[in-house]
This record gives C-alpha cells, structure tokens and sequence, in this order.
C-alpha cells in the first residue's frame, strides 16, 4: 500500500476526484457520467498534445513549436479539403500525419545534427511555422462553409457511447502507454533523461533517439491540427496561438520532471484531464471567465511544489537504524 | 629516451591462447592535443590486464575508442584476430565490448532489472519488451553473482555504491559480454565491498572473459591482475606479466624516474588549538561530533565510505547545515551560514569531486583561482584584472601548474592541473584551516608525491590541515592525529604513533579488537 | 622531491590570433545589421530619414530592457517567462492607482515596485523552493496576468496623467526618444555590471558550475535571488513606459512579450545553457530585430511574416558558427 | 559595382517592387484592420479598392497585425507614419491605446479616421460606425428575440474583453432590454477572446449552467460560428437558437441546418469603401470633419457627424433563410 502512494499519478488522480467533487457542491451535473465523458472528450486533444510534449521533455529537452505546427498541419488539411473536398478523410489524417512528422524533423534534424540547444531551435520554429502558416494560406481563413461535412462529422461520430475524438485520444493513450513501456526505443527515451552519459555506453544513440522524439511530437502536433480544426472548423493563423505553453503546464501538472528521465503516460493524461476540468468546470460553476488563468497558474506552482517534495532526497538512514537500536 | 621505457616489450612467455582483442598503432588527436600515440594493448580470454599510468597518460581516451565513443585516427583493432572497427557505442556493444567506469554510469530512476537488461532486453513474440522474463533474468544474473540480495525490482537510487557495481557487472554479464573494462571501479568503495569486487572479478575469469582493470592502486593490481601494460605521456612503455615485474619497475616505467619515497619526512611543530568543534550534529548525516585541530598539525579522517566524514567537513564549511553543535575557531565561536562566511572566517574545504565542486570549467584559470577572494581583488564591486592575475599567478607558479596562459579555460588543462587550480584557489584566500577531502583521489603517482609535499610546507608555514582519506599509506604517512568516523560517529582518536592499519580498520568497521 | 622544476611563468594571456575577432559573435551581428540597414535603405525611401529612424527604435526599447536582465538571467542558468506577465500586472496596478488620484511620480514608483515584488516572488520561489524556473515562471505568467484579469476583467484603465506621457511618448533631445536614451543607459549600466564587476563574474561562475560556486563561497542563491529581482524590476520600468506610450492599460497588454525578449537575448549570442554571452551582443541583437520588423514594415509585409525572418535569423545565427567549425574541420554530420 | 552590392541591389529592387508597384504621387491611404485573415475585413478591402478605382488617384495599403493586439497595431501605424501616407483609416483593437500613436501621426499631417471599431475622440479626426450602436444593440437582441415570442433565457458570447465595439452594443443591449423585451432575460455574458477554442469552451460552459436557455447571441463572426457548431455537436438545433452577427459566406452553413434562425450584418463592402472614400475627402479635399457637418460618400449616399464626430452608416441587414444563398456569394 506504501509503495502504492508513492505514485505521484495517484495523487494527481485523488486530486481530480477532490476537484470534481467540489465543482459538484456548486454544479450536481458535473460529475454525471455524461458530462465526465464530454470533459474527456473535451481534453482529448489537450492530452494527445501533452503525450507528444512528454516524449520530449523525457528526455531533457523542449517543444516550444508543437501549437505552430498543429496550425501548420491544420491549415494546410483544411485547405486540402477545401479545395479537394473529395479526398477522404483517412488520407487527410495520414497527409496530416506526414506534414507533422516533416516538421518535427526538422526540429529533431537541428538538435541532432547541429546540436542546437532544442529550447532555441523550436523557439525559431515556432515562429517560422505559424509565420509560414500565413504565407501559405495568404492569411485567408478557412471557414466551417468551406470544410466538407465528413471534415467535420468524422471525429464526432459517436461510436460505442463516445465520439471518436475519444477514441482517437484512448488509441493514442493506450499506443503511448505501450511504447513507453514495452519497447526498447520507449526505455531508451527513459534512459536518455535519466543518464544521457550512460546512455551512450549503454549502445543508445543519443542524438538520434532525441530525432526520434522530436518525429514523434511532430506527428502529434499533425495529428492535433486536424482534430483541432474539425474541431472548431475555423482554420486561421491564430489558430492555438500560445497553446505551447498550455501543454508544458500540462505535462508540469502530471508530475513530468522539466530535468528529463522522470514522468508517465497516466501523469501526463491526468495533468491534461486537470486542466481541461478547470476550463470546463469554471464557466459552469459561475466563477468569472475571468479567474480562469489565475486558478491554472497557481495550479502549476502548486503541483512543481508538490512535486519537488516527492523528489527531495531522504537523508540516509543510517543514523536512524543506529538511534532505533 | 629513458632506458626504462621498451622493458618486457617482447615477452615470449605469453600464453599460447590468442588474445581476444588487439589495438595495434593506435592514435589519437585532439585539437592541440595529441592523446594517443601508436599504442598497442591485447586483451587475453580468461585473464585480467592492468592499465597503468599517470593521470592524462591516455587511458580514458583508449577505453573511449574500445567502446567505439572516440574513433582512432590510425591503428588497426582486432576481435578474435578479425580486423574491424567500432563506428559507434552500439557496435562495441554488439562485439560484446561492456565498460564499468569509475563513477557508475547507471540509470538512477530506473529499476536494477532494466538497468541490466537496457539495450537488450528479452522480447515478447510481439517485439515487446517482456518485462516478467526480465525480472526473472535478472534475478538468475544476480543469484550466479552472488548478489541474491539486490531486489530485481528496487530502483537504483535506492542502492548503495558496491550494489550499483554488482549490478553494472550483472549488466555486463548479461549482455554475455566478453571483454570487460573496469575503469577504477574500485576508488569509492570500502575495503569489503572492493573483496566482493574481487571475487567476481574471478568469476569473470574463470567465466573466460577478457578482462582490463585501470586502477592507481599496487595492491589491488597485484592481487587481481595477470598482466599489465603502461602508458606514458599517450604512449605505450612497457607490457608483460605482473608476476615477473616489481612495483618499482612499473612505477619507473609510468613517471620515467625513480620515486624513492612518497611521503614527505617532517618535523611537525604544534601549537595551541585552532579549530575546535563539539556536539556538532545533523538530522540524518551525523550525530555529536567533537574533536580539536591545533596549529601546525595535520589532523586524518579515516572512515568507510558513507561513514559521514564529508559531510561533517561541509558542515564545518558552512555548506551542510547542523541541527546541533559548536564550532569555534581561534577561542571564537563561528556559526557558517555558508560557504562564504568560512572562507570568511578563515577555514576553507578543497571538495573530493573536483569536476563538479572544484573547477568551473567554462571560465579561465584566474577567473577561477579569483573567485573565492573576488572582495579582496575587487574594489567597491568593481573588477581589478591586474590584482586577480597577480594573485592567480603566485599561487599557481608556486603549485607548478601547467598552462600555456592564465586566460586558458580550465577545461583544457589535464585533470592533476585542474586540481593545482582548485588548491590554488583555495590557499588564494589566505586561510588558517584547510580541509582537504580526499586530496589525491584518482590522481597519478608524480602528482599525490607534490600534493604530499604540498601539504607539509603549508603546515611548516602554520597552516593546519585536515585531511580526509580513505587510503590507509596516506592516513598513516601524513597525519599528526587520525580521527577514526564510522556510521556517523567518532569511534575514536589516535596519536599516529606507532598507529597500524589494522586498528583503524577495524575501528572503522566496528570490529572489537 | 630531489628534482623540482623551478616555477615556470604563466603569461596572463596569449595574443589571440586576429581571425578569433572577426569571426566573433558581435562581429557577425554588427554584419548582419550593416546588412540589414543597407537592404532596408535600398528597399525604402521612407527609411532614411531621422523620424523614422526614431520610430524604430520604440519598436524594440521595451523588450529590449528586460531582455537585458534577463541576459544576465540567462547567463546564470535560469530562465523568466513571466516578464510579459508582470508588465500587465504593473500596468495594472499603476491604473487602479490612476483610479485613486495619484500622480506621475508615485505611478512610477508603483510600477518599479510591483515589477520588483514579482520578480523577489519568482526569486524566492526558485532559490528558497528549489524549484526549476522555467516551470516556475511558466506557472507565475499565467498567475500574474491572471490577476490582471482578475482585477481588470473587461475593463480598461484610462486617464493618466498628462506628465505620465512622457517615459512613453517625450523626447529628450530632437529625435532620441526617452525610451531610447533609457535604453542606452540601461544597457551601459548592465554592460558594466556584467563585465566590470565581481557581482558579473560571479554571474557567469554560477552559470558555469553553481556547484563549485556554492563550494567557493559564492551566495549562488542570493545573486539568483537579485537577478530575479533585476528581471521583474526591469519589467516594471517597461511597464511604466509601454503604458505611458499607450496612454491605457488592459489586461491583455505586452502579450508575447517574454518570447521576443528570450529571442533578443539568444540572438544576442547568450548561451541558453549559461554561463557564456554579452550585453554588447543583446543590445545588437535588440537593434537587428527593430531593423527587421521596421524594415519589413515599410514594405507593409505583414508582421508574422517578419516573424519567419526572425525565427530564421535565430537559427541561422546560431547554427552558422557551428556548421562553420564543421566545414574547417572537414567533418560534416 | 562589386558582386554583394549588385546582388544587395537586386534584392532591394525586387522586394520593393513586388510589395508596392507604384510609388506615383496617388493619394496613400491604409486601410489597417484589427487582423489580417478576417474574411469580413477582406470583404472591407474589397470595397476599400472599389473606392481607390472610383476616386482613381488613390493607392489602398491593405495592412495590420496578425494578431489582434493594440501593440502589434501600434508597430503597423508607426511603418506607415514613416511610409508618410496621405490617410490612416483603422478598426482600433484598442479604443484608448491607439491615441498616442495616432496623435503622433495627424502632428506629422496624416489624416486619420477609425471605422468599425472606433478610437477615443481625441485620436482621429471622425469615426465612421458600421450602423447605429444603440440600433445594433437593439438589433442583436431582436433576432433572438424574434424567434421567442414566450421570452426565455438569453446569453451573449462576445468577442475579447477588450473589443471596443463589442462592448458598446453590449452596452445598448442592456438598455434596451427591460422597456422593449421585457420577457427576454439575460443571465450571462462571457467573452471567447474571438478564440475558436476559447469560445467554443465558453458556449458549452453556457449551455451547461443555464439548461435553460433558449439563444446565444455572438455579436462576432468568431464566436457565432463557434456556437452554432456547439449547439450542432450538442444536438440542440431548435432548442437553443444562435444568433448575433455574422459573415453570410462564412455563416451559410449553420443557417442552413437550422443552428441559427437569423443573423445580420451591415454591408463590409461598403463600409470599406466608405472609410477610404471619407479618408480620401479629408485629405484631399481639405474637408472639415466637425459636429453637424454632413459629408458624401459616392455611391453610398451621405452621412452626417454627431456631436463626438462619429456617422453612423446603415441599419443591420438580416439574413435567413430566404437569402443568405445570395448573400454568401458576395461576402
């Protein structure tokens, strides 16, 4: 039982359920299973961003650029679709995918490659982008007229009681969870964060690994701009502007250490869920729109606070051992 | 050319086995740097080889192009008479090349299961890492060991130093590895654990593995290795059996002279106390910790690793923080809040680990020698170049240091220079007492002999010295007094008079007399 | 020891080789603003001329101020994304001062003042706590701003004092700008504390190993603790005269602001990871960026545009030594 | 010429003209707009041309930020302080932080006006309103209104907190609702920042608080199609009506599906062109802008200024769906 409440993800869950339970004292339908799933579905696209950020931070590094490429990727489907509307829907995601994946690597490329700290690389990225965003829709937006029915329907489609949003966030969910955990270049990620040194004895290919992590948040961030932009069917170059640092909070919330090597999928997932319960709960209970950035930054303070308890180190036992005796 | 240089370099009484590995003519260059010089070094199955040689002699930069992290410039590497090259870490790693280092390069948050099996964990038929087979694995790795006792599941953290060696050398098992190198495993261990170190070095051998052991110390070098080769300056002098070659041979090989004696001879003059501290204590390091230093004495920590005495030392510098106690230096009690107001007061501690609390690599030489006495070369906040070099320069022409200017970033110095740089940094502010912690951990022969000698004239002059060690010669050939530390207490004090090893061994370890 | 070397003299420093001048740093920024200033004369007749020259200079001042301390910030291995946010907060309350009848002068000292209790409470969060900064201050940023909200919700504060105008607006001799001159003594002043005083060298030490610094009898804490104080300090005096320039305060003002301030100092040749950079540097970089967004202004390209040349710049800035030294080295990739 | 200069020159050259063709001695006037994308800001710069062809001397600079802050604005009006154009025509992101600048350029003899969404008085020389605020307050309501006959709960989702004209017609709204609607109640109003994101979170943050309510009312084309497509996700098409105002092309869809029964909007066409029309007769001809006086504009007829030098064009035009197809093809 001990060992289990060391996991910091238990704790996050048991704050959750606190914080649901007393957004239902001033709102009784929140905690309706109905509503719980609309909240989920809600933060779908906020909890596949945090995994894609995850991988990154990981292993001690940072994707600033994540929201710039997600309105890259958007833009550029929605476009797609406007124009071609008789493309399906399936090509659009994985056309989604690959334009992620470009931009990532090109994120991963510098860092590996040239060896550029990735905080400055996606600082430029995140500009070049959005800014690139511009130049390719001629700062026109794309408008819910435009996008053809099954753009926009296809990720609301209910499927076995949910959307498939949803399903889209739990399939990302459960491939992550599986990555991390049960493959190699998973554990490689880990080890990188945890001894980027030893890492390197141990056979693992630091630079390309950090590559591959940046792929993957590329891909994530595709991903998130056709969800997004179905979503909210409008494509434009404000499209989640600012949202990087939504999804740092986020991965911060659930417990991921900013040094690297220390975090998980659930961490990451409920740190996501908390943010998008605090988005979700305020309008609801009355508190002023307003309050909404206040609550979440002192939400984040809280939870490093908390956090870095957990971490601190205990002092050695040996004197206790000694006293006891 | 020193006539000492090519002894033993053919030696027909190898073994006939062939060797496993061969280095032939290796080089290596930095720029500026010339690392490697045409060296050579063969690595026999089922035998340990020493390397040996003076600090910058070239040995990390040998085990860097063996575990495929640096590539030679030329030179040829065989594996089982096979010519081949090792591009990368992951190459070496596939040659069955594992390398065990000095400060263990494990993952500290992950557990000891994954630790041992990263890179090559057992597969599930879905090309998933089966996680139950490894843990069992492990287990298997570790009973064979001996190490039963390290939980597969514990995250490494938790682990003390000798268990984090067990599980790097289960790790080096497991990959089935059959050259092992082991750089300095033993520099922090205590003396039981560095006795289990040994036997699984047996079991290694007798497992047929090729094993390369770097350690500064005879003893270990003679008890468990066959063979040795020395390097010298990034250069190859000499090779062949251990059995047939005496320690002074080897030491004349490794420093290209005669060493006739390591301590220095002294006639200490003491005076009065200088520093006393009494019912000093810590929540969890430490607990009533009273001795006295006097004036002109040179005053031992002996103790296991972990037995508390660096951080008593810290404490007195004002970096750890006490529940408890008093320390009072000249009759005036002081209460160091930080490192600062020690040096302040006149106490300075020269810190064990040199990389990461001595230098600060990224700054020059007289920035750093400077920076514990910025107030005194500074006037009113602002800078006084021509004061920081004088000051730089006194102290570091007076250690011999070696350095093209004072403004070379002292990362490019060698790392027995980088440590006349922390000394000279810390005599730079003119103490009264300076602790050293583990003065001539990990550094060569030529060097320990010149920070010995160090250490006398500073007493000679009326400094006082403590000095932190875990090496008995040092404890025994330097102090004045040696204070014994074991699980957070004083054991005991004794005047080194006619003091043997096996007193403090056995009060260090708790064993009745 | 029989055979002890007498000492050998160590020379204070060696001539460096002239190439290690040309192909530092400033000099590649001071080449790219010729260039860019060049380009921008050519492109533009409007760019030439004294006015607008001035009007350029507003386009970088204020960011320019916190990207000086937070130059120093960097230089010792922390960061501060809340600046943007304390600007608004300052603002803010400098309004509800306005509110209750205060003057010029005890407006700008309410602005300086919260400017500095924010940063003290980054500072104490980071050093006291233990805390890692950019977390930290990401927290803060949206704490900060939040309150701004809070207080302000939809509203604005407005009627500043006539005198008020001046930090943002008043010229201090034909074209040169209060802003401007504050500008160029801030970044003396920061020149000279970075470069000419033990309280710098200890800056860039800590960058370079807070370990040993602590060890050496650095107060690693406390200086980071100033530091945080300069930053938040230096986004209260941008406060007074972003809200001076716009005569208004809302929430919502400066946004993005920590960003570009990041940028100015990344560009300027600060090393992310500390320890290393110059305040020369910053001030060019603060400079090439008002070039390039003016620049680009009068061609009426669109600001995001001009975005992708800084991102580029940034980069390329970055990238161009390192590819260089590959190139000499003849071992690209 | 050394090879760098050429290669300076050309580029110089080249970027110069492919940004501004003709630097003749026509009349500059910008026309600058909270952000650039904004399909009815475009719809606006369509109009703003049909002006410049008609007035024939005239060059149009489409311009402002990308993102819809004071500040980014402010850069954009010092540039074209520097460019020395004849007139500034903006839609202000801030009523009150655009003075300065403003000030700063009628000093250096620019004309400037604000359309769509005003400046403070003391920051231009007249403000050209879409329509009458308090007759769009009104209107906003109405179309809610229209379509409850049994009164209901209400809310309004309106664009950034900070949005000048958003917040004026809110204002009207207000007062008009107990004397005119008197059954009409409304219990919140929350702002989306013209976010899709935002706003969408918002409406969904309305629909579960007040179960009762019966419209939303989005006087911005961000938020208007953020709604419609909440209540198109929620399955609330004819229970919650949402309305407010909106682009036809871009609100066609939600129309059609019976998301909202009615939206309206001035003519952005027109209102573009008037703006640079009154820019160019301010400039040009030296008009007066003073209370009372009563200025043409072209095709659009003539307009006459207030006591705060404000003209207010036509009424709200509504759109449904008997002509929103029409309508959608033009703007």
């Amino acid at each position: 039982m001990k060992s289990f409440l060391k996991y910091r993800e238990i704790w996050l869950l048991a704050g959750i359920v606190v914080l649901i339970g007393l957004i239902s004292t001033r709102f009784p339908g929140f905690a309706d299973p109905a509503n719980l799933r609309q909240v989920f579905n809600d933060t779908s696209i906020l909890m596949i961003l945090a995994l894609g950020q995850m991988v990154v931070i990981l292993t001690r590094s940072i994707d600033l650029s994540m929201a710039s490429n997600l309105c890259f990727t958007g833009m550029v489907v929605a476009m797609l679709n406007a124009a071609h509307p008789a493309i399906p829907i399936p090509v659009l995601i994985v056309i989604a995918l690959a334009v992620g994946l470009v931009l990532g690597a090109i994120n991963g490329f510098l860092v590996w490659r040239l060896n550029i700290p990735s905080i400055v690389v996606t600082l430029g990225t995140l500009t070049i982008y959005r800014g690139t965003t511009f130049v390719v829709s001629g700062g026109a937006w794309v408008n819910a007229d435009q996008m053809s029915p099954d753009f926009i329907d296809f990720q609301r489609a209910a499927f076995f009681g949910l959307p498939v949003l949803s399903w889209i966030a739990i399939i990302v969910i459960a491939l992550f969870f599986l990555v991390m955990t049960r493959t190699a270049i998973g554990r490689s990620i880990y080890a990188i964060g945890v001894n980027p040194t030893a890492s390197v004895y141990a056979g693992i290919d630091v630079g390309r690994t950090k590559f591959i992590v940046f792929c993957i948040s590329g891909i994530i961030g595709g991903l998130a701009g056709y969800l997004w932009i179905s979503r909210y069917v409008i494509a434009s170059v404000e499209v989640a502007n600012g949202y990087e640092l939504n999804i740092i909070a986020a991965c911060v919330i659930g417990g991921i250490s900013i040094a690297g090597g220390i975090g998980s999928v659930g961490g990451a997932v409920l740190g996501a869920l908390f943010l998008g319960i605090i988005s979700n709960a305020l309008p609801v209970i009355n508190i002023s729109p307003f309050w909404q950035m206040a609550i979440s930054g002192s939400a984040i303070i809280l939870a490093v606070v908390l956090n870095a308890r957990g971490e601190r180190r205990q002092g050695r036992i040996i004197l206790r051992k000694a006293e006891a005796a | 050319m020193d006539t000492t240089a090519h002894h033993g370099k053919v030696d027909e009484r190898l073994p006939a086995s062939a060797p496993r590995l061969t280095l032939t003519g290796i080089s290596k260059s930095f720029p500026g740097v010339r690392a490697l010089h045409n060296v050579s070094l063969s690595l026999y199955p089922g035998q340990v080889t020493a390397l040996i040689g003076e600090n910058g002699a070239g040995k990390s930069t040998l085990v860097k192009i063996m575990t495929g992290i640096y590539q030679p410039d030329s030179g040829e590497i065989g594996i089982d008479g096979q010519v081949t090259t090792l591009p990368s870490a992951h190459a070496a790693f596939g040659h069955g090349i594992t390398a065990i280092h000095q400060e263990t390069v494990l993952f500290d948050d992950l557990s000891v299961a994954e630790n041992i099996f990263l890179g090559h964990a057992p597969r599930t038929r879905f090309g998933t890492i089966d996680w139950r087979t490894m843990r069992k694995n492990a287990r298997e790795v570790l009973e064979t060991m001996r190490a039963g006792h390290i939980d597969a599941d514990a995250r490494l953290k938790d682990l003390g130093i000798a268990n984090k060696h067990l599980v790097a050398v289960a790790r080096a098992m497991s990959i089935d590895a059959r050259i092992v190198i082991m750089d300095e495993p033993t520099a922090a261990l205590s003396m039981k654990e560095i006795e289990e170190l040994f036997l699984l070095i047996e079991f290694l051998k007798s497992d047929g593995k090729a094993v390369l052991f770097i350690s500064h110390k005879f003893d270990e070098i003679y008890r468990i290795a066959d063979r040795y080769t020395v390097f010298r300056d990034g250069e190859m002098v000499g090779e062949g059996l251990l059995k047939d070659t005496g320690q002074n041979e080897i030491v004349r090989m490794m420093v290209g002279r005669n060493v006739d004696h390591i301590f220095p001879q002294r006639e200490p003059k003491i005076g009065a106390p200088v520093l006393s501290v009494s019912g000093l204590s810590h929540p969890t390091e430490f607990d009533d910790i009273g001795f006295e230093l006097r004036k002109g004495e040179i005053l031992g920590f002996y103790g296991l690793v972990g037995a508390g005495r660096s951080e008593v030392m810290q404490a007195i510098a004002g970096i750890t923080r006490t529940s408890r106690g008093t320390i009072s230096l000249d009759g005036t009690s002081i209460a160091p809040k930080s490192a600062a107001d020690s040096i302040e007061a006149g106490i300075v501690y020269v810190p064990e680990e040199r990389g990461k609390q001595g230098v600060v690599i990224g700054l020059p030489i007289f920035q750093n020698v400077s920076l514990p006495s910025l107030a005194r070369t500074s006037k009113s906040g602002v800078l006084r170049l021509a004061e920081e070099f004088s000051l730089a320069r006194s102290y570091t022409e007076r250690l011999d240091l070696r350095a093209s200017s004072l403004s070379q970033d002292v990362g490019t110095l060698s790392g027995g220079n980088q440590q006349k740089v922390v000394i000279a940094k810390w005599l730079a502010t003119a103490p009264k007492v300076i602790i050293l912690d583990e003065p001539t951990k990990g550094i060569d022969i030529g060097s320990k002999a010149a920070v010995h000698g160090f250490m006398a004239e500073l007493v000679a002059q009326g400094l006082s010295v403590i000095m932190v060690s875990s090496e008995l010669p040092e404890i025994l050939g330097m102090s004045d007094r040696v204070v014994v530390m074991r699980e957070g207490r004083i054991a005991a004090t004794y005047d080194n008079k006619g003091l043997d090893a096996e007193t403090l061994v056995r009060t260090a370890a708790g064993i009745a007399a | 020891m029989t055979d002890t070397p007498a000492p050998r003299h160590i020379p204070d420093r060696l001539d460096k080789p002239l190439s290690s001048a040309i192909f530092s740093w400033e000099a590649l920024l001071v080449v790219i603003a010729v260039v860019i200033f060049a380009v921008n004369s050519f492109a533009s007749p409007y760019f030439l001329d004294p006015w607008s020259l001035s009007d350029l200079t507003f386009n970088f001042t204020e960011k320019g101020l916190i990207a000086l301390a937070m130059a120093l910030l960097i230089i010792s291995g922390e960061i501060d994304l809340s600046v943007a946010a304390i600007v608004a907060l300052a603002s803010t309350m400098m309004g509800m001062a306005v509110q209750a009848g205060a003057g010029t002068p005890v407006l700008v000292l309410i602005g300086i003042a919260v400017g500095l209790a924010c940063g003290a409470f980054n500072g104490l969060l980071v050093t006291r706590l233990g805390l890692p900064s950019i977390v930290v201050t990401i927290g803060t940023m949206s704490l900060f701003r939040g309150i701004a909200f809070i207080i302000l919700g939809d509203q604005a504060y407005k009627g500043y004092p006539e005198s008020f105008a001046f930090f943002g607006q008043g010229y201090v001799w034909w074209v040169f700008s209060f802003e401007l001159a504050l500008f160029l003594v801030a970044a003396l002043i920061y020149w000279f504390v970075l470069h000419r005083t033990s309280f710098g060298r200890r800056v860039f030490a800590i960058g370079n190993n807070p370990v040993a610094c602590q060890f050496s009898g650095v107060r690693v804490d406390r200086i980071k603790f100033i530091l945080f104080c300069l930053t938040g300090l230096m986004s209260g005096i941008a406060s007074v005269l972003i809200t001076s320039r716009l005569g208004s305060t809302r929430p919502s003002i400066a946004q993005g602001y920590e960003l570009e301030a990041i940028t100015m100092v990344v560009l300027g040749g600060v090393s992310i990871l500390g320890g290393a950079g110059s305040i020369l540097g910053v001030v060019l970089a603060a400079f090439i960026m008002g070039l390039v967004t003016f620049g680009l202004g009068l061609l009426n390209v669109p600001g995001i545009v001009m975005s992708i040349f800084i991102g580029l710049l940034l980069i390329i800035v970055i990238a161009l030594p390192i590819v260089w030294r590959r190139l000499r080295e003849g071992r690209f990739a | 010429m050394s090879f760098l200069k050429k290669l300076l020159v050309t580029a110089a050259f080249s970027a110069a003209m492919f940004v501004n063709a003709a630097y003749a001695e026509n009349v500059k006037i910008a026309l600058v707009v909270k952000s650039l994308g904004n399909g009815f800001f475009d719809a606006a710069n369509k109009g703003a041309e049909e002006a410049a062809k008609e007035l024939g001397d005239v060059d149009v600079i489409y311009t402002g930020p990308t993102k819809a802050t004071a500040e980014a604005q402010i850069e954009v009006i010092n540039s074209l302080i520097a460019q020395k154009v004849n007139a500034i025509a903006v839609s202000a992101n801030d009523a009150d932080a655009l003075v300065p600048v403003l000030k700063k350029a009628m000093d250096r003899g620019i004309t400037v006006i604000s359309w769509d969404s005003g400046v403070a008085k003391e920051g231009r020389q007249l403000h050209l309103n879409p329509s009458d605020t308090g007759l769009i307050g009104e209107t906003i309501i109405k179309l809610a209104a229209d379509y409850l006959p049994e009164g209901g709960d209400v809310a309004i989702l309106s664009a950034s907190s900070t949005a000048t004209n958003q917040n004026a017609w809110i204002e009207a709204a207000k007062k008009v609702l107990p004397e005119k609607f008197p059954k009409i109640k409304l219990v919140a109003t929350v702002y989306g920042d013209d976010d899709s994101a935002k706003s969408t979170d918002e409406a969904k943050g309305l629909l579960k608080s007040y179960p009762n309510l019966k419209a939303i009312i989005a006087p911005t084309t961000v938020g208007v199609v953020a709604a419609a497509q909440v209540v198109t996700d929620e399955n609330l098409i004819g229970k919650v009506n949402v309305t407010g105002l909106a682009l036809p092309s871009e609100f066609k869809k939600f129309i059609d599906n019976g998301a909202s029964q009615a939206v309206a909007l001035w003519n952005p066409i027109d209102l573009g062109y008037s703006a640079i029309y009154l820019a160019h007769d301010l400039a040009v001809k030296k008009e007066e802008a003073k209370p009372g006086a009563t200025l043409s504009i072209g095709r659009v007829g003539k307009v006459t200024l207030d006591d705060t030098n404000s003209a207010a064009m036509a009424p709200p035009f509504q759109f449904d769906k008997t002509n929103i197809e029409k309508f959608s093809k033009i703007y």
